[in-house]
């Protein structure tokens, strides 16, 4: 990857990667991407909202969960949740967090200084308010008062600055480096107030501090191993690959909460294995569930699912610089050999959203719908493939359970492809290693994009000629000066009809075919309360359920 | 308890071989004794005598059944008991005496639990009395250190001391039969005069009733009153000891005889040319490990000298543990001597087989003892004969065929036979293709190993006759190894006496035989049984022992 | 089994063959069973010969492609279209058993005739090595069975990637130690039997007496040995498909159709009742026969 | 028989480190072949070639392979089993926080599994050929023939989802009582007897059956000895050597193998914590678990002949 050589040398002629650092994190981007409301935003930058925000508006996807009234919340109870992946990489250094269940505990026993709302704004937690004096590069934090950390130690501002800049030393191997990056520099104005400065005006900062990676940890805390955080629930104990328990932080700042007096959080690799334990009541929540084993569960009497649609995506990706690939009919005719119903009903089991070979999903703001939905056509596809050349040709695609649902997605592609006389060679490679081995080097292969914090971000990363995860290799002048432009057009309906044309490019010509976009699944047992609450980020509420649910049982 | 009668009646055993059907394997077999009395079954192996002796116990092995017939001990009709009444009848009433002590001794309990086992089951007595009885029942059979002979395990006992303790296993509950299943074939011939002297003495006194199985007509000469020959499971001949010996009726009787007292075939043989095949001089062998001055830890023979002409006949004789069988596999190649020279034919024999010339190799041939092992189960007869000719002669494949119908009639088998595997050859034929194979290669010097000791008497007799046949015929030249002296002085021109690894005494074989000089010579030979009652209450142990306690 | 034991000295086999004598000829341990013996090893060779047949022709007689979505309906139950139903993707079952059961039985086939020839082959020779050389061979394997199987083939496909190839090295080199422990035994002991010293005596080569004397001798217990290994490779590949170590999707042996159905057994599916029936029945198969063909060689010796 | 066992021990433990050595040599080639390394495992799919470097700098993964090997093995020679890459906990504690439960999961096993195998065994060797005999061979093939995550995840099914009679999953550290610690137990420990009793008790009547054959057991029929304590005094002390070796192999088992089981179950177990650290790329960890598991099982066969030693009086006194 040669990522650094943008983000740092270009620094200066590349404005995007002064928002798009690239990270990984599922949560922050989804956050952003529906977090800030223009009319947020607006409001947040006064008047002189120039710059670009995110796509407005809530998700206007189905929560197709099925919990009914809620009785008021009662206090205690223990309860257990199982998430996907938990493995001894584990860890309570919150820059480390890699997968749900890392997630979940940076919010059990940390908070950030600010959080996402249900509507994804970001709201104040640690920091009592927050405010920007000149249009997003500087900004300063006030923190809330008689806030404590688990062993008794007192909030000071050291803490914050402590907590965001050991982002930035390569050595903590943090997830965020490259979004903390634009923080020049923090420092407190007095006891309670945080000065941040970033190198360009950047007015999501906000949203970009409720992540999970950025909450904040005492100063100068080298061993995390006790969870030493303000967070609604102390760490009573940890033991990586196997369980974390947390117990109810009595001096919690935020009175009346958390309603339980403990939490377990697990990791159940084996999906049946977990599906398993919430229906025999073992464990009272799981993430994660394949189309069948949703089923499972809605079909129980005795626990409930949870669906949330997302901007997830895998993606096909078809190099540029490389044969067959680099042939546009050829390309042309893959985004025909895509059956998208099928594998919406077959792959997923229904739980995802037919996509249309571009990367925004629907429901959001720059959403453009009137790009005719592409269809499955294997004539129109074998007259292309015919054209490129390669008809009756053995091409190899390459898949992994790296990216999510690929292999299901090569079967059926392989079948379809058939159909057209197009022979596809599946090679299955694991997991481990793909994105550094085999992601963007084959002609055919799949990658796996989290939903980024704004359009803008997620087509600069991806799509940008420049791009160091230019997944394809696609090159288009026209494109990258729309994406430029977009970030400085004040108005919103040039600006629409920008995203709608860059949809409309990529959609045509762009290297990557997007079949499906992916649903969140979990279940919980029926006898958990407040689950109604829905915070779009990620299972588990946005990863910060621990305080917001109660026991029934 | 003193000895009881036992009247067998029209004993009829069958037997279902796997897949096939049942057929008999003894019939009509009935006799009679009084108490006290002893009759010896007779018979070649597979004569059923085993069998015989089993179903006195009311058992029949995996795959036999007793089919019909009477057993009746004193009062008590065995075969018609409960299987309650039967296991208390076994080890009680009746006792059995096994061929092989070593193995049928369980090796992981010691012999004074095993042989108060049966007494203690049965509850004749209690483990003190039961302990002091086979203390006193190892002293009557002359066994060394009687107080605690008994808390050793079977391994650290000799095969001639286990048969004895197994004597006291069987008479410790004073049984009315016991029956003695070969208890002497395994052992030395000098261990099984002390055996059947102990035996003969401790059954005397008590009285008891037994069955004696052999193959050997000398020892049970020495044992028995009666005589039952069996053949094919069916009696031959039945009837005193003296009248059997001395009168046999039966032609097979009379060939079980013959065999037991083998004329000496040597005198008929022509003159040796006299050059010297084969010369050993101050031959040292041993295994294991070498010590500092290159000696091995474990020495097995020690200056060793022998000089064999070629057409002679050199007899190698000693008991077990001798080296005798050492002294083969030394010359054979087999195993590297650490001291002394081997000359074949004028010229030194390298030590081991690397050495080597192909011509060696085919020069010196070896039969081994049992050609159940020294036949490739997995080959064919034509096979087995054919390599050596292929190796040695490279002959091809229609001289092969003709030359290996040569040795089939040279040993006196029908060519019939070459397409079996060994496994389908019964012992006396097998030992003859492992002589065929051994001639296969026009060898001048055949060691045989022990040839005819794993055959039937009967059998063995007829291999002896046949070496002495094909020496005549190609005059080639014998190491005959034996433990057995009739053999010995049936073929060979001389003999060495090997005890503990040194020659003792070497000569022609009239002299040494007739007129033996070293002490273990006279005891070697004059502990063979003699084919006459009475022979064993006058040998010199039994004189020595003066009368019995 | 007593041939396993080991003899060094030359009259160590003294004692077996004095007890081989105390037996009767007729009467040595005769199994009455014969008959049911006989009707084991149909059995077994039936059900056994049956999957070979599968594996051979079985892709052949599948009504659909493998990987053919024919079916809405999911987990659906028997019917005439689809006999053993449909899967969890709504694909023809029968075909796939048809065609799973060829890489089932041709990678167990595959890797226990492997793991069997290198580890007899390595047994068989090592006797006839020099001293230290032999060691050297023990130790190598002796290292590679103290390894537990699942472990090496985890490491070996996280290094390699889950190719059919490897999946044979990674079984071959969990199996192979065994095979080689038994062999070597079983030669030891031959090559103290008299027949080998004959041929020592006759002047043979090493290789000769490998291949000629010894060999033949053991080639039935390596044989039944070699079947032991075939069922638990099938049972180690149907673990690693548990584990998404085993053969990789598309394709599917019998031991992944199992575990991609394994959501169905709540509901009772015969995707993935049919599949681990196979399993049973190719294992079990086996196991009859092998254990039909030692027992029958066992009276045969007698 | 001090000296044997003293010999044989010691000359075991020679040859058990050389054996050590080599797979820990193996274990590492093999591990040092895998593509990805700690650093970018951790990092994930969007890391940056700097901080990779970073990183990789940190964790010392920049040395040649062969210093590294000369590090893990100078720190393992000295009882420093080193630290684990991925989350910097040391290797010892978490080998320490996994292992007493595997090794009270193997236990429960042994003691479970062991008795009913060799009983099993017992009886078909009593009753060879004849219908109980028939009855647990079918028995015992049947257990062979299914694989072990069907056997476990139909008793999760059944026991746990549907008559909820048993925890789906094994938590070591709800256990307060021995009813809870028999409910925990009771679905692993099925399935894990599934596989090994099968073999064990083939293997124990076949060693029983040879020696039943044996000239020593007719005599002691012969002697009216009945039939159990033919079995049980005559036959069983002979046979120890061949069983224990079969009980040793497959409790070897136990502790790399169970892999399946304490994936359904979710049991933190040895073998769990070993495959996160293959694919964690965690060398260190990698090796003190294959350390682990090659020590264990070259303590179970040596056992296993120290077991038949002292059964054995003429090796025993030798």
């Amino acid at each position: 990857m040669t990522r650094h050589d943008n983000s740092r040398d270009n620094r200066h002629d590349n404005n995007s990667d002064k928002l798009t650092s690239p990270q990984e994190s599922l949560q922050i981007y989804r956050a952003m991407q529906r977090g800030l409301s223009r009319r947020d935003a607006m409001k947040l930058l006064g008047a002189a909202g120039v710059l670009a925000m995110g796509m407005g508006g809530v998700p206007g996807l189905s929560p197709a969960f099925a919990a009914g009234g809620e009785a008021t919340p009662q206090r205690g109870g223990r309860i257990r949740v199982a998430a996907h992946s938990s493995s001894t990489k584990d860890s309570l250094d919150p820059a480390l967090g890699a997968t749900a269940i890392d997630y979940c505990r940076a919010f059990m026993f940390y908070n950030g200084l600010t959080q996402f709302d249900p509507d994804l704004r970001p709201q104040p937690c640690l920091a009592e308010s927050f405010e920007t004096t000149d249009s997003g590069s500087r900004w300063v934090f006030v923190l809330r008062q008689g806030v404590t950390f688990h062993d008794g130690k007192a909030l000071t501002p050291q803490d914050v600055i402590y907590s965001i800049m050991r982002h930035k030393d390569p050595a903590v191997g943090s997830k965020v480096l490259s979004m903390v990056e634009q923080i020049d520099s923090i420092r407190a104005l007095d006891q309670r107030r945080v000065e941040f400065n970033l190198s360009s005006p950047n007015i999501e900062l906000p949203s970009i501090l409720a992540v999970s990676h950025l909450v904040i940890v005492a100063d100068g805390t080298q061993d995390f191993s006790k969870g030493n955080g303000t967070g609604a629930f102390r760490c009573q104990e940890f033991s990586p690959g196997v369980r974390s328990v947390g117990v109810r932080n009595e001096n919690y700042w935020r009175s009346g909460y958390p309603y339980l007096d403990a939490i377990e959080l697990v990791g159940i690799s084996d999906e049946s294995s977990r599906v398993n334990a919430l229906l025999s009541g073992d464990v009272q929540m799981i993430n994660n569930l394949g189309g069948n084993a949703a089923e499972r569960v809605k079909q129980s009497q005795s626990a409930v699912l949870k669906a949330t649609n997302s901007g997830n995506y895998t993606d096909l990706v078809m190099r540029f610089d490389q044969q067959p690939t680099s042939r546009p009919a050829f390309r042309e005719a893959m985004k025909y050999l895509f059956d998208r119903e099928q594998i919406k009903r077959v792959a997923l089991r229904g739980y995802g959203e037919i996509a249309n070979d571009q990367p925004i999903p629907p429901g959001t703001p720059y959403y453009f719908d009137g790009l005719p939905q592409r269809e499955y056509d294997p004539e129109r596809a074998a007259s292309l493939l015919q054209k490129a050349g390669v008809a009756g040709a053995t091409v190899p695609i390459v898949a992994s359970p790296a990216a999510n649902y690929s292999e299901d997605m090569a079967v059926l592609l392989q079948q379809s492809a058939a159909a057209a006389g197009l022979k596809l060679n599946i090679n299955r490679v694991p997991a481990d290693g793909y994105w550094s081995n085999h992601w963007m080097k084959h002609p055919l292969g799949f990658g796996n994009i989290n939903p980024r914090p704004t359009a803008n971000i997620l087509l600069s990363q991806f799509f940008l000629s420049s791009a160091a995860w230019n997944e394809s290799g696609w090159k288009n002048p026209h494109f990258d000066q729309l994406v430029i432009a977009a970030r400085g057009e004040p108005d919103e309906a040039k600006r629409k009809q920008m995203y709608a044309d860059m949809q409309t490019l990529i959609h045509n010509e762009g290297g990557i075919g997007i079949p499906v976009f992916l649903s969140d699944t979990e279940g919980y047992d029926s006898r958990i309360g407040g689950m109604d609450r829905t915070v779009p980020l990620g299972s588990f509420m946005g990863y910060m359920f621990a305080e917001y649910v109660w026991w029934k049982g | 308890m003193q000895g009881e009668s036992l009247i067998v009646r029209d004993l009829e055993i069958v037997a279902t071989p796997d897949g096939g059907e049942e057929r008999s394997i003894v019939s009509r077999i009935g006799f009679s004794l009084a108490p006290g009395e002893v009759l010896a079954l007779i018979g070649e192996s597979g004569s059923g005598k085993t069998t015989i002796a089993l179903a006195m116990l009311g058992y029949a092995r995996r795959g036999c059944r007793i089919a019909g017939g009477s057993v009746r001990l004193g009062e008590t009709e065995v075969l018609s008991l409960s299987p309650v009444a039967t296991r208390a009848l076994r080890g009680h009433r009746v006792a059995y005496i096994a061929q092989s002590a070593a193995a049928a001794f369980n090796p992981s309990r010691s012999l004074m639990d095993q042989v108060i086992e049966a007494a203690l089951l049965h509850q004749v007595m209690d483990r003190r009395s039961a302990r002091d009885k086979a203390i006193g029942l190892f002293r009557d059979l002359a066994l060394p250190d009687p107080e605690h002979i008994g808390e050793r395990y079977p391994h650290q006992v000799s095969g001639g001391q286990l048969q004895r303790v197994m004597a006291a296993m069987a008479l410790l509950t004073d049984p009315a039969l016991v029956i003695l299943d070969e208890p002497t074939t395994a052992l030395d011939v000098t261990t099984q005069v002390e055996v059947l002297l102990a035996f003969k003495r401790v059954m005397r006194e008590r009285g008891t009733t037994a069955i004696y199985v052999s193959h050997d007509l000398a020892v049970v000469a020495q044992m028995a009153d009666q005589v039952l020959v069996l053949n094919g499971g069916c009696e031959q001949e039945q009837g005193r000891i003296e009248e059997i010996l001395e009168r046999p009726r039966h032609a097979y009787t009379r060939s079980l005889l013959a065999a037991t007292r083998p004329v000496r075939l040597a005198d008929s043989m022509p003159v040796a040319t006299g050059q010297p095949l084969l010369e050993i001089a101050q031959l040292d062998v041993g295994y294991g490990k070498l010590n500092r001055d290159g000696e091995p830890s474990d020495k097995v023979l020690r200056g060793i000298d022998l000089t064999l002409s070629a057409g002679r006949s050199i007899g190698v004789i000693g008991e077990s543990g001798s080296g005798k069988s050492t002294l083969a596999r030394a010359i054979a190649g087999l195993i590297a001597p650490c001291h002394g020279s081997v000359q074949f034919d004028g010229t030194p024999l390298p030590p081991t087989l690397r050495g080597r010339t192909p011509d060696q190799f085919r020069r010196i041939q070896m039969a081994f003892q049992s050609a159940d092992n020294a036949l490739n189960p997995a080959h064919s007869v034509r096979r087995l004969l054919g390599r050596p000719l292929e190796t040695y002669f490279h002959l091809d494949r229609a001289e092969r065929r003709r030359r290996i119908d040569e040795l089939m009639a040279l040993v006196k088998l029908p060519t019939s036979l070459l397409e079996r595997k060994p496994g389908e050859l019964s012992g006396g034929q097998k030992q003859r293709v492992n002589l065929a194979r051994c001639l296969a290669a026009k060898p001048d010097l055949i060691l045989c190993d022990e040839v005819t000791s794993a055959l039937d008497t009967v059998v063995g007799a007829a291999i002896l006759e046949l070496l002495a046949e094909l020496r005549q015929e190609l005059g080639v030249a014998y190491l005959f190894i034996s433990h057995d002296i009739s053999t010995v002085r049936a073929l060979c021109d001389d003999v060495m006496v090997l005890y503990h690894g040194e020659c003792v005494e070497f000569g022609s074989c009239e002299t040494v035989l007739e007129a033996p000089r070293h002490d273990y010579t006279r005891k070697l030979i004059g502990s063979v049984p003699e084919l006459r009652p009475g022979w064993l209450e006058h040998h010199p142990l039994a004189m020595a022992e003066g009368t019995p306690a | 089994m007593n041939s396993l034991k080991t003899m060094t000295h030359p009259k160590a086999n003294t004692v077996r063959r004095l007890r081989h004598g105390s037996h009767l000829p007729v009467g040595a341990p005769l199994r009455r069973n014969r008959r049911r013996l006989q009707l084991t090893r149909w059995i077994g060779l039936g059900v056994f010969g049956f999957w070979i047949l599968v594996a051979l022709f079985g892709p052949l007689l599948a009504p659909h492609p493998m990987g053919a979505f024919v079916s809405d309906q999911i987990f659906g139950g028997m019917s005439a279209a689809y006999p053993l139903g449909t899967d969890y993707m709504g694909r023809d079952m029968l075909s796939r058993i048809l065609t799973g059961a060829r890489y089932t039985v041709g990678l167990a086939l595959v890797a226990a005739c492997l793991a069997s020839l290198i580890g007899a082959g390595f047994g068989m020779l090592s006797v006839l090595l020099p001293r230290w050389l032999e060691e050297g061979v023990r130790r190598v394997f002796d290292t590679l069975i103290s390894i537990p199987s699942k472990m090496m083939a985890l490491v070996m496909v996280s290094a390699f990637g889950a190719s059919i190839p490897l999946l044979i090295t990674a079984t071959v080199l969990s199996y192979a130690p065994g095979a080689f422990r038994i062999a070597h035994s079983l030669a030891t002991n031959l090559a103290t039997m008299e027949y080998v010293q004959v041929a020592h005596t006759r002047g043979e080569g090493r290789l000769y007496i490998a291949a000629r004397e010894i060999f033949p001798n053991m080639i039935q217990s390596v044989l039944t040995d070699m079947g032991m290994r075939f069922v638990f490779i099938v049972l180690l590949l149907s673990g690693m498909s548990f584990l998404g170590l085993g053969v990789q999707p598309p394709a599917a042996d019998l031991g992944s159709l199992v575990r991609e159905n394994i959501s169905g057994l709540s509901q009772g599916a015969v995707a993935v009742i049919a599949p681990a029936l196979a399993i049973g029945t190719l294992t079990i198969g086996a196991n009859l026969l092998i254990d039909s063909l030692s027992t029958s060689r066992a009276t045969q010796k007698e | 028989m001090r000296n044997t066992l003293f010999g044989l021990v010691a000359g075991r433990l020679g040859a058990s480190l050389l054996t050590l050595f080599l797979v820990s040599l193996v274990i590492f080639a093999i591990t040092s072949l895998l593509p990805g390394d700690t650093a970018q495992q951790i990092l994930g799919q969007f890391a940056t070639p700097e901080q990779v470097a970073a990183l990789r700098e940190q964790l010392g993964l920049n040395q040649p392979a062969i210093l590294r090997y000369w590090h893990w093995l100078s720190g393992f020679v000295t009882g420093d089993l080193g630290q684990s890459a991925s989350n910097g906990m040391a290797v010892a504690q978490l080998i320490n926080d996994r292992l007493p439960n595997s090794l009270i999961l193997a236990g429960i096993t042994t003691i479970v599994s062991v008795p009913i195998a060799i009983t099993m065994g017992v009886v078909a060797a009593m009753g060879r050929g004849g219908l109980i005999d028939r009855l647990l061979n079918l028995v015992t093939l049947s257990m062979v023939a299914v694989p072990e995550f069907l056997v476990a995840t139909l008793a999760v099914l059944i026991f746990a989802v549907k008559l909820n009679w048993l925890p789906a999953l094994s938590y070591v550290s709800t256990v307060d009582s021995l009813g809870d610690a028999m409910k925990i137990y009771a679905m692993p420990v099925l399935t894990l007897c599934c596989v090994l009793i099968a073999q064990m008790a083939r293997m124990t009547r076949a060693a029983l059956i040879d020696q039943l054959d044996s000239p020593y057991v007719e005599m002691a029929q012969l002697k009216g000895v009945p039939p159990i304590r033919r079995v049980m005094r005559h036959a069983l002390p002979n046979a120890v050597g061949p069983i224990a070796n079969a009980v040793a192999l497959s409790l070897s088992y136990l502790l790399g193998g169970v892999i399946i089981v304490e994936t359904i179950f979710n049991y933190p177990g040895i073998a769990s914590l070993m495959v996160d650290a293959v694919s964690n790329r965690d060398l260190s960890l990698v090796q003190a678990c294959a350390m682990l598991f090659c020590g264990t099982y070259l303590v179970l066969v040596m056992l296993a002949d120290i077991c038949a030693i002292l059964s054995n009086p003429r090796l025993r006194n030798r």
